[in-house]
């Protein structure tokens, strides 16, 4: 349980970077963050006790193998959302040099010509 | 036949790679490419729509596994109605955007992304599995956050950022939810975590219903969580808008969120009071937004969101009339959006702004786009014959029948708002006269897909005459109502 | 970054470590399917090994061993290849069925297009990540009197 | 069992820690990088977690990201000078509402860690090796069972990266004047 808890409060870490700091590059951090708490929870919850890698060896019995090695289908997954995250951050790094070319700042406060 | 199911999304991608790969130069050869592969999809949405009407939905699995190894694909009356509306909009608004992007620079790359965007948005549609769901979501939404930026001017990159952080807080909610179904249940598939959510606490419900419901509706916008929306609507190419506003925020926001209701949480009521109490918010505030815009894209975009809002009112009454409504409401909302937002496009492209302040007597120099324009405004606001006023009776119906009265009185008052608000913008920009009018129209190539999209609006309540509407509509709430589709997902193995 | 690279020492060190990077990406995407790895993870690496030819000797450097223009190809090939094999399952009946015959466990050319994808995910990841590396470290701010301008440096076309 | 919870409690702890400091940290640069060291712990944690395949991804991806964020910094803008205010308190205070939600409810809805329902995860176990003859499971669902998901993802990367090359180029509309060239 205590492993959730740290996942939560770590998820929370990255939100209140998003949400509440105001340079762009700490809003990056929080989503990267945020990722991380999203992607352990999905790996500890395919967890086993005393689990193995999902790849069979060739001196591995197959029983031994099936009793023993953790969830794949959480690995696939995480898989899939790392690189989903890397492509939010080579995105975001493009679009803040844009805006700091036209804005002058990484400020999210500053970065306000639209109104409500 | 069946094959054809992951064929629309599959064309959307080879179109959008091929582009990339052979015709990144030549602006014109990427046009008609863009265009015909739009084209190609919307064909075969439209079989697999007759398809689906005539004989019931298609269940597929991706790499020919069977459950519960492979991903589960569906396409059931609900998915088809959502699908033909997203191809037939798409095939239009590409078909203006050949015209109207050529003012921007790299407009190949505009066609990738927006061949990308659509393929997400078919892929939303036709997947049964949660995860897929997710994939494909971040898929047409990191093509929507270059396609709103793509201009380059600093309100757009504005937009833009924002558009993508609040997006983010949405997928990552979405993300925490499957990662809790996948733990408790051990399965990603609807169909089969809807058997298995029979066993869950309601603690654990409300947990997964909070998380899933709060991701989609910050994509459907709806107001709590409605802050990106008009600046990312309103900053984008009006292709973009008119997709984005017309489709986007329906197939990721509104589609997902029925599925969530109506086909996943059955066993927990209350969703519906809590959509409900959003979509009264969103019809308000936008309503009384959009009242006091000067510029006519946001204006555009504030009654987005007050139409939503209407959806959403719809599903949490429920029943067949509210169900009704919402999908009645969807398909004139999505027709009618998309032409009002290639029409304001079509001003811009002539007269180089959207500020009601700068446009005088467009009745005047451009007559046929005023035409169309006036048509979309009468549409969304409700005047009789078009299909946005029969999904608006049906809705207040149904909110007198369910006993939700103050409701119902909350829907008039927003529709004459949305009336007042349209007839203040006829009299200030179109009917107001200038001093020389001079006659400068838009190229035909915007007004044809304005002038298809205006029939559209105006035969769309077609769909609830008796007799066609058993073979469509009523078809697409039965999966809204009783979930029939349950039989041939669950019940044929395992 | 900086116009001439790093020191002599990193330059020299990157170019001893940069075949064996991409020796080790490689097998890490042909042995996927056997061993932990796969088309993303050797892919990754593969970048990795590019980074580190950038940071050394600058984007230019990185540039005349992959072109940009070829890496937006494979790019596009390596995405269209893999749509391909997931279009060619319907030889096989249906959307990504693997169509091809799945050998003997533990052998190189075994479990049919899990190796062709694998290559293709590899390419497509490696080509990517590295036009996105070169195109943001290429990006220059020239600080103007009103604010600054946006430049790529050394001007390519596309 | 060398691999308690403890271990994996203070593992996520010094990554916890290093989250705080990326997030808190006034120098831009140092905040980064400390968001790198939370990556390379999350690396240890998979590998520990029986996932090499994963851990082998986020520790280049980790590079990768640390590299892009890194020379986004500029001179201009080395330390982060924002402020957040009664704002951020008011999100700190929901935030720890949420948490103790969580620490309340928390049993009701993760299981205890350790005994996962595998029961996708076993068939995947099964048929991998015996119907695919590929001994990485997770690969074979990577791209075989679950391709279609993949394929799906390698559209994400090839889009951010199109939108990068889009966002970096000169100008987004014709009409606009020239660079500086």
């Amino acid at each position: 349980m205590i492993l959730y808890i740290l996942i939560a409060l770590m998820f929370f870490i990255g939100l209140y970077g998003m949400i509440a700091k105001k340079n762009i590059i700490k809003i990056i951090i929080g989503m990267n963050i945020v990722g991380y708490a999203s992607n352990l929870l999905f790996v500890l919850l395919g967890y086993k006790w005393d689990g193995i890698a999902p790849i069979l060896t060739e001196d591995m019995s197959f029983a031994y193998f099936l009793e023993k090695a953790v969830d794949p289908l959480p690995q696939a997954l995480v898989l899939t959302s790392i690189v989903i995250d890397l492509a939010f951050v080579a995105f975001l790094a493009a679009l803040a040099i844009r805006l700091f070319e036209k804005y002058g700042t990484f400020d999210i406060d500053k970065i306000r010509r639209l109104k409500g | 036949m069946n094959h054809l199911i992951t064929l629309t999304m599959a064309i959307y991608l080879g179109g959008a790679f091929l582009i990339s790969l052979l015709w990144r130069e030549n602006e014109t050869v990427a046009g008609a490419a863009a265009i015909s592969f739009v084209a190609l999809s919307a064909i075969t949405s439209v079989l697999l729509g007759i398809e689906v009407f005539t004989n019931g939905s298609i269940l597929y699995f991706a790499g020919g596994w069977e459950r519960p190894l492979g991903i589960a694909l569906m396409l059931d009356p609900l998915s088809a109605l959502f699908l033909i509306m997203t191809n037939v909009i798409a095939l239009l608004v590409t078909i203006y955007s050949a015209v109207y992007m050529k003012k921007y620079t790299w407009t190949p790359y505009f066609y990738v992304l927006f061949l990308i965007m659509l393929a997400g948005m078919n892929g939303i549609l036709i997947s049964m599995d949660i995860f897929n769901i997710y994939v494909f979501l971040e898929v047409a939404s990191v093509a929507s956050f270059m396609l709103v930026a793509f201009g380059l001017r600093a309100e757009e990159l504005e937009a833009a950022i924002k558009y993508t952080v609040m997006s983010f807080i949405a997928t990552t909610m979405i993300l925490f939810a499957i990662a809790l179904i996948y733990g408790f249940t051990g399965t990603l598939n609807i169909a089969r975590f809807m058997d298995a959510s029979a066993g869950l606490t309601p603690v654990h419900l409300w947990f997964l219903a909070g998380l899933l419901l709060a991701g989609f509706a910050l994509k459907a916008a709806l107001v709590p969580f409605h802050s990106w929306l008009p600046d990312a609507h309103s900053m984008a190419p009006a292709p973009v808008s008119a997709v984005l506003s017309g489709m986007f925020v329906k197939v990721a926001g509104l589609y997902v969120i029925i599925r969530v209701t109506a086909n996943i949480f059955t066993n927990l009521p209350q969703i519906r009071i809590l959509l409900l109490l959003f979509g009264a918010l969103s019809m308000v505030f936008g309503g009384l937004m959009a009242y006091g815009q000067k510029n006519i894209k946001r204006l555009y975009v504030y009654s987005t969101i007050s139409q939503i809002g209407y959806c959403a009112v719809g599903l949490g009454i429920g029943g067949y009339l509210g169900s009704l409504g919402v999908l009645m409401h969807f398909v004139a909302q999505a027709f009618s959006k998309a032409l009002l937002f290639l029409n304001i496009g079509a001003v811009e492209y002539v007269r180089g702004t959207v500020e009601s302040d700068d446009l005088k007597g467009l009745n005047d120099t451009m007559p046929v786009t005023t035409l169309f324009g006036s048509t979309g405004m009468l549409g969304i606001a409700g005047v009789p014959p078009m299909g946005n006023f029969w999904s608006k009776l049906i809705i207040i119906i149904a909110a007198v029948k369910a006993g939700y009265t103050g409701i119902a009185v909350l829907c008039i008052v927003v529709a004459v708002i949305t009336l007042g608000y349209f007839l203040k913008l006829q009299r200030t920009v179109y009917c107001n006269l200038t001093e020389s009018p001079v006659k400068k129209e838009a190229p035909k190539t915007l007004l044809v897909p304005m002038g298809i999209l205006a029939f559209m609006v105006f035969v769309s309540g077609v769909l609830l005459v008796p007799g066609i509407r058993e073979h469509t509509l009523d078809k697409a709430v039965a999966v809204m109502e009783n979930f029939s589709y349950v039989d041939i997902t669950i019940g044929d193995n395992r | 970054m900086k116009k001439k690279g790093m020191s002599e020492i990193v330059q020299s060190v990157a170019k001893m470590v940069f075949p064996f990077i991409v020796l080790y990406g490689i097998s890490l995407i042909l042995y996927g399917h056997i061993t932990p790895g796969g088309g993303f993870a050797g892919g990754v690496i593969l970048t990795g090994g590019f980074v580190l030819l950038v940071l050394a000797f600058g984007t230019d450097y990185a540039f005349r061993i992959l072109p940009v223009n070829v890496a937006k190809a494979l790019d596009s090939i390596g995405a269209l290849g893999f749509l391909a094999v997931a279009l060619l399952g319907f030889t096989g009946g249906a959307f990504f069925y693997n169509f091809l015959p799945k050998g003997h466990i533990f052998h190189l050319w075994s479990s049919g297009t899990i190796i062709i994808s694998n290559i293709m995910i590899g390419l497509k990841v490696v080509a990517a990540l590295f036009i996105a590396i070169a195109v943001i470290s290429k990006a220059r701010l020239i600080r103007t009197k009103d604010g600054f301008q946006y430049k790529q440096s050394g001007e390519r076309k596309r | 069992m060398i691999l308690n919870q403890w271990l994996l409690a203070a593992l996520m702890l010094l990554m916890a820690a290093g989250c705080v400091i990326a997030i808190t940290a006034r120098s831009l640069t140092s905040s980064v990088v400390s968001m790198g060291t939370a990556g390379l712990i999350l690396s240890i944690l998979f590998l520990l977690l029986g996932a090499p395949d994963i851990a082998i991804v986020q520790v280049f991806v980790e590079i990768v990201a640390l590299i892009v964020l890194l020379s986004i910094i500029r001179r201009e803008t080395r330390a982060d000078m924002t402020t957040s205010g009664l704002y951020g308190i008011l999100t700190l205070a929901i935030f720890a509402l949420l948490l103790m939600i969580f620490f309340i409810y928390g049993n009701d809805i993760v299981r205890p860690l350790g005994v996962p329902v595998i029961t996708m995860g076993g068939e995947y176990l099964a048929s991998s090796s015996r119907l695919l003859s590929a001994p990485n499971a997770v690969t074979s669902i990577v791209l075989d069972f679950r391709g279609y998901d993949t394929l799906g993802e390698a559209t994400v990367i090839f889009v951010a990266v199109a939108g990068v090359v889009v966002l970096l180029r000169r100008r987004g509309r014709k009409d606009e004047k020239k660079g500086d060239e």
